[in-house]
């Protein structure tokens, strides 16, 4: 029976990320065109909606090819292993107060440990393009993704220390208003560090169209292409999602489907606001990626997390 | 039961990995294998036999960090020794000194 | 021994900004060597020029550096123009000072524009195409083609200002400054793109006048040399203008100083429609040209100042109606042999930063 | 046998299927790929027998972290040759008497021990946390500090090899 209900949880996630890296694409484009003094889609449907569903069957009868050289079976199922935990991970974000789909008492550490195994991935899919640039792309993501961990921890940590539990529909259930300007700087870490995660712009050096050519996935066609889209626009979904109920208390606000709407909403914006990031800033260097990260995020992370810390004892 | 055989087997499997491999990242796998099966059986002993499950799993916890800078260290050992000289499997090292 | 990677960039890679092979070794991320790799878009027209007649050799240079054509053509026409002892009617000499000036704008934008991108400013692309867009539209005005003009004709040029046009011109001018003002802040004051420009590919002085750099790469070391002043031609002496220049000769300075150009660029168009106004309208061919040009016997070399640097054309003719034999300086050809110079050292990132700001086109580079 | 029974057989057959593709592919990706289900299913067999964070750390410390290290080491002591190079072993008799008898004596030795039937309950986080805290302080702080130790030993051996 369980079992039944974590497949039924599973094609959930898989279809949320899915249909919402469909829409995340459109919105996207529509994002960089108002920045960009261009337009966005248009020409299908009211506001080019209908470009979403064109989108979808053009990358599926795409030719899937495998280059000369390359590692076949690794090759093909690699990305895989890039999506799949991503996916995973949205199974602990608390959508409803008190509930999420695995409500587990260590969801926090889920949710920071599992996607790191995509990492595993993007390095597999690099290794078996068999592609200096690939490999190079793949280096920078892995070195990216595993020191950002740390800040991304340590961000969270506070609010773990304040709510006194690893249980998000706990967190939530304990969220009080002041702790969103008590960690707000956590939440910029935590948002930055995601952002990083993602290999999103200003920081999608393992992708550098214009020196790596895409990265890791360079090799990549058709539906293994987009299945590294997906995971980068799923990984911002649920990032978003974590964040917003973590830091923001998302669920708390109302109850019933007026809650979720409005913690939705949020989340939303917060997507947004990564878009505009990306459409603004220049992409960073490796070495000026790794500076920031240890001299700027960690520090501003552990600092909060003293914050935090005190302020759950002087309670 | 079934884990303390299970773990049993993995430890030896990885011992066998540790003396035939020729390739020090295989060997330093293979060492992995070790640990992390020791480390299972560990648990599942002090389970077995009663033991606090905190006190088993807190003194894992510290296991699997104590191994992972361990790796850490291994991993690096081997990348400089393949930087300073191409040499990343076991019989090269003999030459370290006639060089 | 340290492990050494070899990438190879190119012949068809985003960042090359058209068709060219960049061999990289790299250890780790640093550059030790980059071995840029011509000739992809060779298409021989120096041998061409000899078997077409003076005014057929015209198409060919648009297509030399097809991001500025007008410049090529201007350069042909003067050498031409030596070469048969022509005089250029006055009115034709401001019109092709207006064009090129425009068009240095034109190019520049797709210079900062590509710049930006390869950074990953993409956004800061698009602003910047807006602009060469709007001067596209000019073009496509007076000659109805938006990229290879054949607008500069040895003699004067192909046709006079369309009604209206001159207007438009001034519109450009006025809103182009405060664009450029836009994009200063947007790029060259953002910290990210600072980090990643600044100290970045340091060319000295004197490397950029042993190496023949020249153009903004060499003024973005401080080099104050520019043809349109120090070797003044056509109706430059006319004119009041600056000339910007850079401090450190990195590539924020290299990309920035064609900021400044495009806006000493206005200034200049701005003066030239002034003064183009006491002339009367139609004047813009030399009066008693041969349909079939054939200069005597002879030689004859003349350069200007290119978006990109000095660009000259060398003509020797054995008195027949084609040219014996055409050399053209290409200043992107010197300034591309820079890269291994000022990439050694950094990481392949910077690389691009480097090539981007050192604005190669190749069809001007393989000719 | 319940469910439980099963899932835990099935995650005891899958670590020792990873051990055996670890020790035995001649294939980089495929031995990175085995050791990855080792690890997973050793953190499996936490979260059935033990703690759910102790199997959380487990995912967060060898498959996102030790993992990709191994892997990363892989590439750069594997990339700049044209085919893929096999990991090669000195299979011996001898190799596999030693590790057969190791079997045999961890197997004659702890199950006995296990015989007994003890508590079938699992450790919270907060436990955990207590005992690291409480009985368990030296401990951790010394882990803390070899960590420490671990890091600069790291730095100072890629520095020392770059100097060279």
């Amino acid at each position: 029976m369980s079992l039944l209900l974590g497949f039924a949880y599973g094609l959930a996630a898989v279809g949320l990320i899915a249909g919402g890296a469909v829409i995340g694409v459109w919105w996207e484009r529509k994002v960089a065109g108002r920045i960009q003094l261009r337009l966005g889609p248009q020409q299908l449907g009211p506001a080019g909606v209908f470009q979403m569903l064109a989108d979808v069957p053009k990358l599926l009868f795409k030719e899937d090819i495998v280059p000369y050289g390359a590692d076949r079976p690794t090759f093909r199922y690699a990305p895989m292993l890039v999506f799949a935990p991503i996916a995973a991970s949205v199974a602990v974000v608390p959508f409803w107060a008190g509930w999420a789909p695995l409500d587990s008492v260590v969801g926090v550490a889920f949710f920071l440990a599992v996607p790191s195994v995509a990492v595993l991935g993007m390095l597999l899919s690099a290794w078996a393009s068999h592609n200096t640039l690939s490999t190079i792309g793949g280096m920078r993501a892995a070195a990216q993704m595993v020191s950002y961990e740390v800040p991304r921890t340590l961000a969270v940590l506070s609010v773990v220390v304040l709510a006194g539990s690893l249980q998000p529909t706990e967190i939530t259930g304990a969220w009080r208003w002041w702790w969103v300007p008590l960690t707000a700087v956590g939440f910029l870490v935590y948002l930055i560090a995601s952002v990083a995660e993602m290999n999103r712009g200003p920081f999608d050096l393992p992708e550098a169209e214009s020196e790596l050519v895409a990265g890791y996935f360079a090799d990549y066609s058709g539906f293994r292409w987009a299945i590294f889209m997906m995971a980068e626009y799923g990984s911002m979904i649920a990032a978003a999602l974590f964040g917003t109920a973590l830091f923001l208390g998302g669920p708390a606000w109302f109850a019933g489907v007026g809650g979720l709407i409005a913690y939705v909403g949020v989340a939303c914006v917060i997507i947004t606001a990564i878009m505009w990031a990306k459409w603004t800033f220049p992409r960073m260097r490796q070495d000026h990626l790794m500076t920031f990260c240890w001299t700027v995020l960690t520090p501003l992370a552990l600092v909060q997390l003293l914050v935090a810390g005190a302020v759950a004892v002087w309670l | 039961m079934i884990v303390v055989i299970g773990c049993a087997a993995a430890f030896a499997i990885g011992l066998y990995a540790v003396l035939t491999r020729r390739e020090l990242i295989a060997i330093l796998a293979g060492a992995e294998v070790m640990l992390g099966a020791a480390n299972v059986q560990l648990v599942a002993l002090a389970l077995a036999r009663g033991g606090d499950p905190a006190v088993a799993s807190g003194f894992s916890l510290l296991v699997v960090v104590v191994a992972a800078a361990e790796a850490a260290v291994g991993l690096s050992i081997v990348v400089t020794a393949y930087r300073s000289g191409a040499r990343s499997r076991l019989e090269e090292f003999g030459e370290v000194d006639a060089e | 021994m340290s492990e050494r990677l070899v990438v190879n960039i190119g012949p068809s890679h985003p960042s090359t900004h058209g068709v060219c092979r960049i061999v990289v070794e790299l250890d780790g991320e640093i550059v030790t060597h980059a071995e840029p790799i011509i000739g992809h878009l060779h298409r021989g027209i120096e041998k061409m020029a000899e078997n077409r007649t003076y005014l057929q050799i015209v198409p060919l240079t648009d297509r030399l550096d097809y991001v500025g054509s007008m410049y090529a053509n201007w350069a042909y026409c003067r050498a031409v123009e030596r070469l048969a002892g022509i005089r250029v009617p006055e009115r034709a000499e401001y019109i092709r000072v207006i064009v090129c000036e425009l068009q240095r704008i034109a190019s520049h934008m797709m210079g900062i524009g590509s710049a930006a991108a390869d950074t990953g400013a993409f956004t800061v692309f698009m602003y910047a195409f807006e602009q060469r867009e709007l001067v596209v539209d000019l073009f496509e005005a007076l000659c109805g083609s938006r990229l290879t003009y054949n607008y500069v004709r040895p003699g004067g040029v192909s046709a006079d200002l369309p009604d209206g046009w001159v207007d438009r011109c001034r519109t450009f001018i006025k809103g182009h400054p405060d664009a450029m003002r836009e994009i200063d802040r947007m790029l060259f004051g953002n910290v990210i793109f600072r980090a990643r420009t600044k100290g970045i590919g340091v060319l000295d002085a004197a490397d950029a006048v042993a190496w023949g750099a020249s153009g903004p790469v060499a003024r973005g070391s401080g080099v104050d040399y520019d043809l349109r002043r120090d070797d003044p031609y056509s109706m430059y002496p006319r004119f009041d203008f600056t000339v910007p220049l850079g401090e450190r000769g990195d590539s924020y300075d290299r990309a920035r100083v064609r900021l400044w150009e495009c806006v000493e660029s206005c200034r200049i168009v701005e003066q030239a429609l002034d003064q183009l106004a006491e002339y009367e309208p139609g004047v813009i061919m030399t009066e008693g040209l041969p349909r079939l040009l054939a200069p005597g016997r002879g030689d004859a070399y003349d350069h200007i100042e290119s978006a990109r640097g000095c660009l000259g054309v060398y003509l020797v003719s054995d008195g027949g109606v084609c040219p014996y034999r055409m050399k053209v300086r290409s200043p992107a050809f010197s300034n591309l042999a820079l890269l291994p110079l000022l990439a050694t050292g950094h990481t392949l990132s910077d690389l691009i930063v480097v090539l981007g700001s050192l604005d190669p086109v190749f069809g001007e580079v393989d000719r | 046998m319940s469910a439980s029974d099963i899932t835990l057989a099935a995650a005891v057959a899958a670590m020792i299927a990873g051990a055996a593709g670890t020790a035995l592919t001649r294939d980089v990706t495929r031995l990175v790929v085995s050791l990855g289900a080792f690890l997973l299913s050793v953190a499996a067999i936490f979260l059935i027998v033990a703690s759910s964070l102790l199997a959380i750390a487990q995912v967060f410390v060898y498959v996102g972290g030790v993992l990709v290290l191994v892997l990363f080491a892989l590439m750069v002591v594997h990339r700049d040759t044209d085919e893929r190079v096999g990991l090669d072993s000195l299979h011996d008799i001898g190799a596999a008497a030693v590790a057969v008898a190791v079997f045999a004596g961890l197997v004659a030795l702890l199950l006995p021990l296990a015989g007994t039937t003890g508590s079938q309950t699992r450790a919270l986080p907060n436990d955990i946390g207590a005992f690291l805290l409480g009985d368990g302080v030296v401990a951790f702080e010394i882990a803390g500090v070899l960590l420490l130790v671990a890091l600069l030993a790291v730095l100072v051996v890629v520095k020392g090899g770059e100097d060279r």
